[in-house]
């Protein structure tokens, strides 16, 4: 069912956890299955994100694709990681179930909750 | 690994394996033939039919062999409602029964019948008084399983038999959880049509009977070649219903003590879970459940990563968590016992088998205290 | 013990055997269950449905597991009457279908639908000038079988699905005797379901397939859990289907030189048993037939009487006459071919299996020419 990059990250998830005073945080509900998700990142002064938890309630899919998202952003501009789609998180993890995509779609929206959350508080 | 997904599917017992070896090999025969190698396919079918007659305390001549559980729920309500349509076109059954009597019901709906799904309360127990107020003048089928698959809470056939028959209404019973774990007795209960299948009893998987009480006609499900005595037609899966019998004896044989073993497992099962782990809850009924079922609620967690997480463990279980269903829809059964979305997410069942021992509670209950952890440490909903 | 009667029921190869092994033991889990015993329950049953798509030239999507022949056949036909009754209720079969199909068709007479029976040709034939005539502005399915059971005559089920697509109508073939055996393509017979049956070609008992072409839509004969893609419920026979897969994949395997073999043992047994016994006779077609059926009918004697006596030596056959069935009427099929029941009293079915050889054939010519013999001796019509 799941890519063995999946299990790898649902049994050993990196970045799980809180930042406590983050520069950013965002949570979306998933209307589909009634699961979710926290993101929290911490941004330096060159808008790079330079720490990145998740808190995750949903399936593993779920939890894979927080942990997967949460590598990916780590480092990146703010406004590059803007740009990374559900998409990028499912190639990353070597594909989704087709009805477990819309997991993938759960933490790319965090993530732009939660840097849009920080937009908000610099601007 | 530690099986504890029985209610799911159980594995085939020894006894019942070597008891299906020879007709996988030389007594291949087809039973509708009449020399040797049939006669001896046929023995064997009406051996096997002694045995799951004796079950439920039925006849032989009311037992029909077919494909499985579904097929019997299928066989039975269909062949009821296209046999009494004239008479009425209203059935009644409850909103916990298993899909392949709610589907079946659904596709009757679709083509004329009306239905009445009785509640259940928050313990997953129907109540007589809203069944007696179901009845209708044109009611011509009552359909209540015996023990729920997911909850194994027990309904109380008896008092629906005895409601049924005195309203001259059929009473049919999906019983493939009950059948081979706790007594059915169908001249007690009052059952019309009873179903049971082979592959829920340490029996091979693609077998299951139809329960029909003698002198009820139905209309066929499956027309043919007139087996099974014209009632369900296709050439016989020996092999399958030998190692089907063979269960049959066996649960028959050892029924009181499997029921005491389990129920020794079961409550230890529960009694640790609920003690060990905080914010832990049961489903179902404390008391009138199934010897081998157990149902948990764990808050702020959700099943399917419960579950791989477990697998991991080499344990195996099952959830109604929604996001392990096909249609992402949470379980419905849990749903009509009052939970929410949110708390249905984090249900685990675990069922026991006979193959079970104390030890592997202890594991088990151990695994799922760690795993539980990680989860929450995981979630945004738990802040402990 | 020598087997000729592989149109009842065929022996399960040795590798068939092999393969269900695991999968009635360890690899017992239940495919809708998603922890790995369940995953790998799912993966064998894939790979068993890739094997099957294979030997008809389907798509895997287009196999659905059934319990059999008999069920691929009813839910075949029930499924498009249902379906499709708003666009017409006509149906044509012919007079020699199996009984799968015949008490099928006859059950939706009961319910409305109007059935065209084409007759055969003196070889049990079809005629596909028949066929044209039959079709009807509401005609919403033909049915065919590919090759007859008792009969081994084949059908031009291309010409049948060609006349099906030029006027829209759907074609269901039951290609239970022919699978395995013949080469069967959907495609290029334009076939919209076929039946299949493990059975019959060195699989388990209590497994079958249906093909139904992609985007046909069909109403369900068996509702429940959504397994088979929703199309056929019920927790699927794995180690049958997994047998059922081995078997497909050894059939297509050994395709060519099967038939080839099987023709050289059958065509040197009707010529050594037509040379060898005054007025035998060959039923069917002698070219256009199964390469392992062969049936014959010997005058003056009964064939119940040659089952039992060939029994006794050793031998398994069939035969289509009167006293063997349990409605005590003879054969439709030779009926069909315009045959007095006298003459179909004596009539033995021979259908060979690939475990025979030629020493299996002049034994069998022996045994029959002397029970033949015995027989007549007793037999007032006999006076030679
Ligand atoms: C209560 C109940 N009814 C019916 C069925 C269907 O049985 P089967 O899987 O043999 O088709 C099951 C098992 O899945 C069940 O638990
Ligand atoms: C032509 C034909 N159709 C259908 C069937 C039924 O198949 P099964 O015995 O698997 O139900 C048979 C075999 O008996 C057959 O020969
Ligand atoms: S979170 Fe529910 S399916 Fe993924
Ligand atoms: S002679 Fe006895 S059944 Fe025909």
């Amino acid at each position: 069912m799941y890519s063995d990059k999946v299990m790898d990250h649902f049994t050993k998830p990196r970045n799980s956890g809180i930042i406590e005073d983050a520069s950013g945080e965002g949570t979306v509900g998933n209307p589909t299955c009634g699961d979710l998700m926290t993101i929290y990142i911490d941004v330096d002064n060159d808008e790079v994100i330079q720490d990145i938890k998740f808190k995750t309630f949903g399936c593993g899919a779920a939890i894979a694709t927080s942990s997967m998202i949460t590598e990916i952003a780590k480092g990146m501009n703010v406004d590059e990681a803007l740009e990374i789609t559900r998409n990028d998180v499912a190639d990353a993890l070597d594909g989704l179930p087709p009805i477990k995509m819309h997991c993938s779609n759960l933490a790319a929206d965090a993530l732009t909750e939660a840097i849009k959350d920080y937009k908000s508080k610099i601007h | 690994m530690i099986y504890m997904d029985n209610s799911a599917t159980s594995p085939i017992k020894e006894e019942v394996f070597n008891a299906m070896i020879p007709y996988l090999k030389e007594e291949f025969g087809n039973p509708s033939t009449f020399y040797t190698l049939g006669r001896n396919a046929k023995k064997a079918v009406e051996e096997a039919r002694e045995n799951i007659a004796k079950l439920i305390n039925a006849d032989t001549k009311e037992i029909i062999f077919t494909s499985g559980g579904t097929e019997s729920d299928n066989m039975a309500i269909k062949g009821v409602a296209l046999k009494f349509e004239d008479k009425g076109k209203h059935i009644i059954t409850t909103e916990i029964e298993h899909p392949a009597v709610l589907r079946t019901c659904e596709f009757l709906e679709s083509r004329g019948f009306e239905l009445s799904y009785l509640p259940v309360n928050e313990n997953g127990i129907i109540s007589t008084e809203d069944l007696k107020n179901a009845i209708r003048e044109d009611t011509i089928l009552i359909s209540v399983m015996h023990a729920n698959n997911e909850i194994g809470t027990i309904q109380p056939i008896e008092e629906v038999g005895k409601i049924a028959k005195e309203n001259n209404i059929l009473f049919h019973c999906d019983a493939v959880q009950s059948v081979g774990k706790i007594p059915v007795d169908v001249k007690e209960a009052n059952i019309d049509l009873l179903s049971i299948s082979s592959h829920k009893i340490y029996g091979p998987k693609g077998v299951g009977v139809l329960f029909i009480k003698k002198g009820l006609k139905l209309e066929l499900l499956i027309h043919g070649g007139g087996q099974e005595n014209g009632l369900r037609s296709g050439t016989e899966n020996v092999p399958g219903i030998v190692g089907f019998g063979k269960a049959a004896e066996l649960a028959y044989e050892h029924l009181d003590e499997n029921i005491a073993k389990l129920k020794q497992l079961r409550d230890s099962l529960i009694e640790k879970i609920l003690e060990r782990i905080p914010e832990s809850y049961l489903n179902g009924d404390r008391e009138n459940r199934l010897p081998n079922n157990a149902n948990f609620r764990f808050s702020s967690i959700e099943g399917e990563g419960l579950i791989l997480r477990l697998d991991a463990e080499g344990i195996n279980g099952a959830t109604g968590s929604a996001c392990s269903s096909k249609s992402l829809k949470a379980s419905y059964v849990l749903s009509a016992l009052g939970l929410e979305d949110e708390e249905i997410h984090g249900s685990l069942r675990l069922s026991l088998g006979t193959e079970n021992n104390m030890k592997d509670v202890d594991v088990v209950v151990d695994a799922i205290a760690k795993v539980v952890g990680e989860l929450r440490e995981m979630s945004p909903l738990w802040d402990n």
